[in-house]
């Protein structure tokens, strides 16, 4: 039961998650939260030219959530924006369907949420604030 | 209560629900309450053999419609020890009564640079609508502040700020947080010194324990049924007469009005019907009447004891995980204890508590001011009710337990 | 229809009633309708195993709740053919939906000096708020007319006032008076081409045929469940998108609020939540998606017209009653008579009528303005549903008379 | 059924009202409404002194409003202005109970009405307007 959704890959993200903590001189940044479970994350970039060049983040989050935004850090950095875009948009097809297309082997550990949907929003909300954070130059 | 608790136990269907296996433990009447067999069956032969709309009927169906109606509206008054039932005016719940006061009375009296006195353990429900109220009306707010970790009203400041003669005292009784009872009789007693109307948030009280109005000395009460037993989509707003007599109608519709026109502006019912625009929630009347009948029967003062004491049990337990913070006083004055865990998210709590059938709520329970400022923004709750026994208490423990062990 | 019907009967559980012996007909489904076994069975299952409060919860019962509720939504939205779910708000009725947007749309757009246009056939619950609004906002109110004796709104004066541009044109499409249908597509049509924006009552309509709100090309519509077999205390508003999102919020509390704030503004949500505050009517929602399967398997269309070839056949027979007068087309467009008798009051007509067995409405039916100017302070109202049959027809015919061999 | 509450003397002050029509000169008036059923009812007085010397009443409305009217019409002619309101108190007694005290006897043909309770506004309008009648000087 839990385990389906609490992959021990996940519960070592959520208790040591990458990524975490503040990001100096982001020229990005953005903040989410999931009003219905009390969710708060922030996700802060440094955008060079069109490329992720780094991404943290910072908040109080569930396992989900905080594991879903250790994971999604580490895969964004060095790709472009459009790139980002794609797999934000690819990651949402795997949350609703548990399948997406061309998505890196390290995400599929989220691949069980979609079986929670009350869960689904946790695993979403890293990428809508970093979407979001995309969008919302810093200064 | 004891005695008779499996008797009342036999009374709830929820309570052969299974989740993977697991018998349903629900710790969630904070949120909403379950409902007895006899509320269940009373709305079915209610539906079966007396519904029409109320009031304007002169048939058979009509007349049954209406009696049921008023009569709930009787068990109401009576519940609230109200002087006189025409106070009781029926609304969708607790949110509504307040919305329909600040709208109402409030419009009417609260003035630029008056004062709308609230406590910093609002409900969003009883804290909102005073806000939108005092932007509009160019009114300040002030707040009784929230001792340490919530353990209590700060009474002090609730005096000292009383004493100003703020238009308007709105307060939780008991607040869905933090296992504290106001002293409500005595900020009454403080606010009608200083000419101040009080509006006490009965939400978590009224149907949990005894709740009389004249007792408490307070001008307008909000309850709703959902909360004590009874159906969603009905609640009540008690108001003073004089009050409620003096005091615009909110929503216009039909039952509300005496005369209508086109081109003139129409008259208006007495309370209650003037606040109640349309065809209202009759089916709900039917069944809160039968909840409070029930609630009765059962006895209020031994519901307290029952719900107070799981309460109290499970503080007892849960202080001794390690991490484990709880907000509010170590002896419970109400049935609640709302937690965080160091290191484990109220969310993950919940969700793993659900897979073992334990039914707790996650989050800022719509009172985020408050929670923010006690440093938890996502806590975790669990609420007992007269269907609750001792080993839920056990079971939470045990749960909460293997949690940590899990997320830590 | 037909073929079915004695099965469809079946269904009810409160045709086994009587009075004085006589088995109930009950012909005032226009004030309130009856209520299905499943609808009756699907509440209690609801309260039995799938009850919580919704949204905010992760465990078995609130998911269950939240699904119920949430279902209820997309049964509404497919009744209407909404183009998106989330323009659905749930409210306590009709009532509530036209104060609604009487209070956020209404206080935003409605400007000094502008017009609200309405008909002279409007029920109060979509005349009163409308004007107080117009009050409140110094605008003015005009009313397309109705023809003699209402057989039919003046839809020239209607195009007219329409070609002026008025701000908001506000009207019922089946008044629950005169038997008639508006023809809502043309008026919204009429209305759209001069930027004029439409709230259409389907209290009557929606329920009892199909209704259809692209189809209409209107921007809000509001009904009601208790009047289509589901429970009391709950409907809907249903609003364009992008009006739903520009509009503030009304009522504030629980679940409406992104974040709160003591000592700021908070931020809100989007439709539908930013407009359900506090606990919503749950149980109610799942027994009205209940209601909308059952009409749904039985057919809108075959139960329109079952209503409108009975109210047909009361007129044919009731014209032949010496001194009694009908109000509205002879040939109907709904399923119900409204009448006077010359020399008989409507309130003996009632009370003779139900010690009979048959339940009529007697009086002003909420629309004041329109029964007077028609000459007929109070009237007497049959209105059919898919439970009633061609005997009802001929029972209320014979009870009329013998009242008026009674009274006269 | 109905004859307990239509009885036959009822029906004769229903469907040929007496003191009904205008008053002229009219000292006191006041209008009367029932809005769930649709009685209307309008009381014109002539009080002289202290005494009631003429009272007769218009309307539209329900068969056992309109006996309720004539009758009361009748009975109050003549009486003092206190008398009245006594007798007003008695006939709420009568409509509540079935029973009232030192009630003329024309009155008592109003007795089966408490047994329909959504009857009695229709018998007590009458008297209501009367009472507001007479705290209200025309003119
Ligand atoms: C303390 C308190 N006040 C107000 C409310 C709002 O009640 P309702 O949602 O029934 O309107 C609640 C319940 O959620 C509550 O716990
Ligand atoms: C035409 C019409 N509009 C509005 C309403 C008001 O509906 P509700 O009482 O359900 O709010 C009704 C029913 O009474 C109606 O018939």
């Amino acid at each position: 039961m839990d385990n389906e959704l609490y992959q021990a890959v996940l519960m070592q993200h959520s208790k040591q998650p990458r990524n975490f903590g503040p990001l100096e001189n982001p020229t990005h940044a953005a903040d989410g939260h999931n009003a219905l479970c009390g969710d708060e994350i922030s996700v802060a970039l440094r955008i060079d030219g069109n490329t992720v060049a780094e991404a943290k983040f910072t908040g109080s989050a569930c396992a989900i959530c905080t594991a879903s935004a250790s994971i999604m850090t580490g895969e964004v950095k060095g790709l472009t924006c459009d790139a980002v875009q794609t797999l934000a948009g690819n990651f949402r097809a795997l949350l609703k369907d548990g399948t997406g297309p061309e998505l890196p082997k390290k995400l599929e550990v989220l691949s069980g949420v979609h079986q929670f949907p009350q869960r689904v929003k946790c695993a979403a909300l890293p990428w809508e604030t970093l979407v979001s954070a995309m969008q919302s130059p810093v200064g | 209560m004891a005695s008779n608790l499996s008797e009342i136990r036999g009374q709830f269907p929820f309570l052969k629900e299974t989740v993977n296996g697991h018998p349903l433990i629900y710790l969630d009447s904070a949120a909403s309450s379950q409902k007895p067999a006899r509320v269940i069956g009373r709305m079915s032969r209610f539906m079966e053999s007396e519904y029409a709309n109320v009031h304007r009927g002169i048939h058979l169906l009509s007349e049954r419609a209406t009696a049921a109606y008023e009569n709930a509206r009787t068990s109401v008054a009576k519940l609230l020890n109200a002087p006189r039932e025409e106070e009781v005016v029926f609304t969708r719940g607790t949110t509504e009564s307040v919305n329909l006061v600040a709208n109402t009375w409030g419009r009417e009296n609260i003035k630029p640079g008056d004062t709308i006195l609230l406590t910093e353990m609002e409900h969003h429900s009883n804290l909102l609508p005073w806000l939108k109220l005092a932007r509009d009306a160019d009114a300040n707010v002030e707040f009784v502040p929230v001792l340490e970790n919530g353990v209590a009203l700060d009474l002090d400041s609730a005096r000292r700020l009383l004493a100003k003669g703020p238009k308007l005292f709105a307060f939780v009784h008991i607040p869905n947080t933090l296992g504290l009872e106001n002293p409500a009789a005595d900020l009454c007693a403080w606010a009608s010194a200083s000419g101040t109307t009080t509006f006490v948030d009965g939400a978590q009280s009224v149907g949990h324990q005894p709740v009389d109005v004249q007792e408490m000395g307070c001008d307008f009460l909000a309850c709703s049924s959902h909360k004590m037993c009874g159906p969603s989509g009905i609640g009540a707003l008690w108001g003073r007469h004089e009050i409620l007599s003096a005091m615009p109608p909110w929503q216009y519709g039909g039952e509300m009005v005496d005369r209508a026109y086109y081109d003139k502006p129409a008259t208006y019912r007495e309370p209650p019907a003037r606040f109640e625009a349309g065809t209202p929630p009759i089916l709900e009347a039917a069944g809160w009447a039968e909840a409070i009948a029930f609630l009765n029967d059962t006895g209020l003062e031994a519901i307290r004891e029952h719900s107070v004491s799981l309460a109290n049990a499970a503080v007892q337990q849960l202080q001794k995980i390690d991490g484990l913070r709880i907000f509010g006083p170590v002896a419970r004055q109400a049935g609640l204890v709302t937690f965080s865990i160091e290191g484990v998210h109220a969310h993950d709590v919940a969700f793993f508590a659900n897979e073992r059938g334990l039914a707790l709520r996650a989050g800022h329970h719509c009172a985020q001011p408050l929670m923010r400022m006690l440093g938890s923004p996502s806590s975790s709750r669990a609420s007992f009710y007269l269907y609750n026994q001792p080993s839920d208490v056990d079971a939470l423990v045990a749960i909460l337990h293997e949690a940590v062990a899990f997320f830590r």
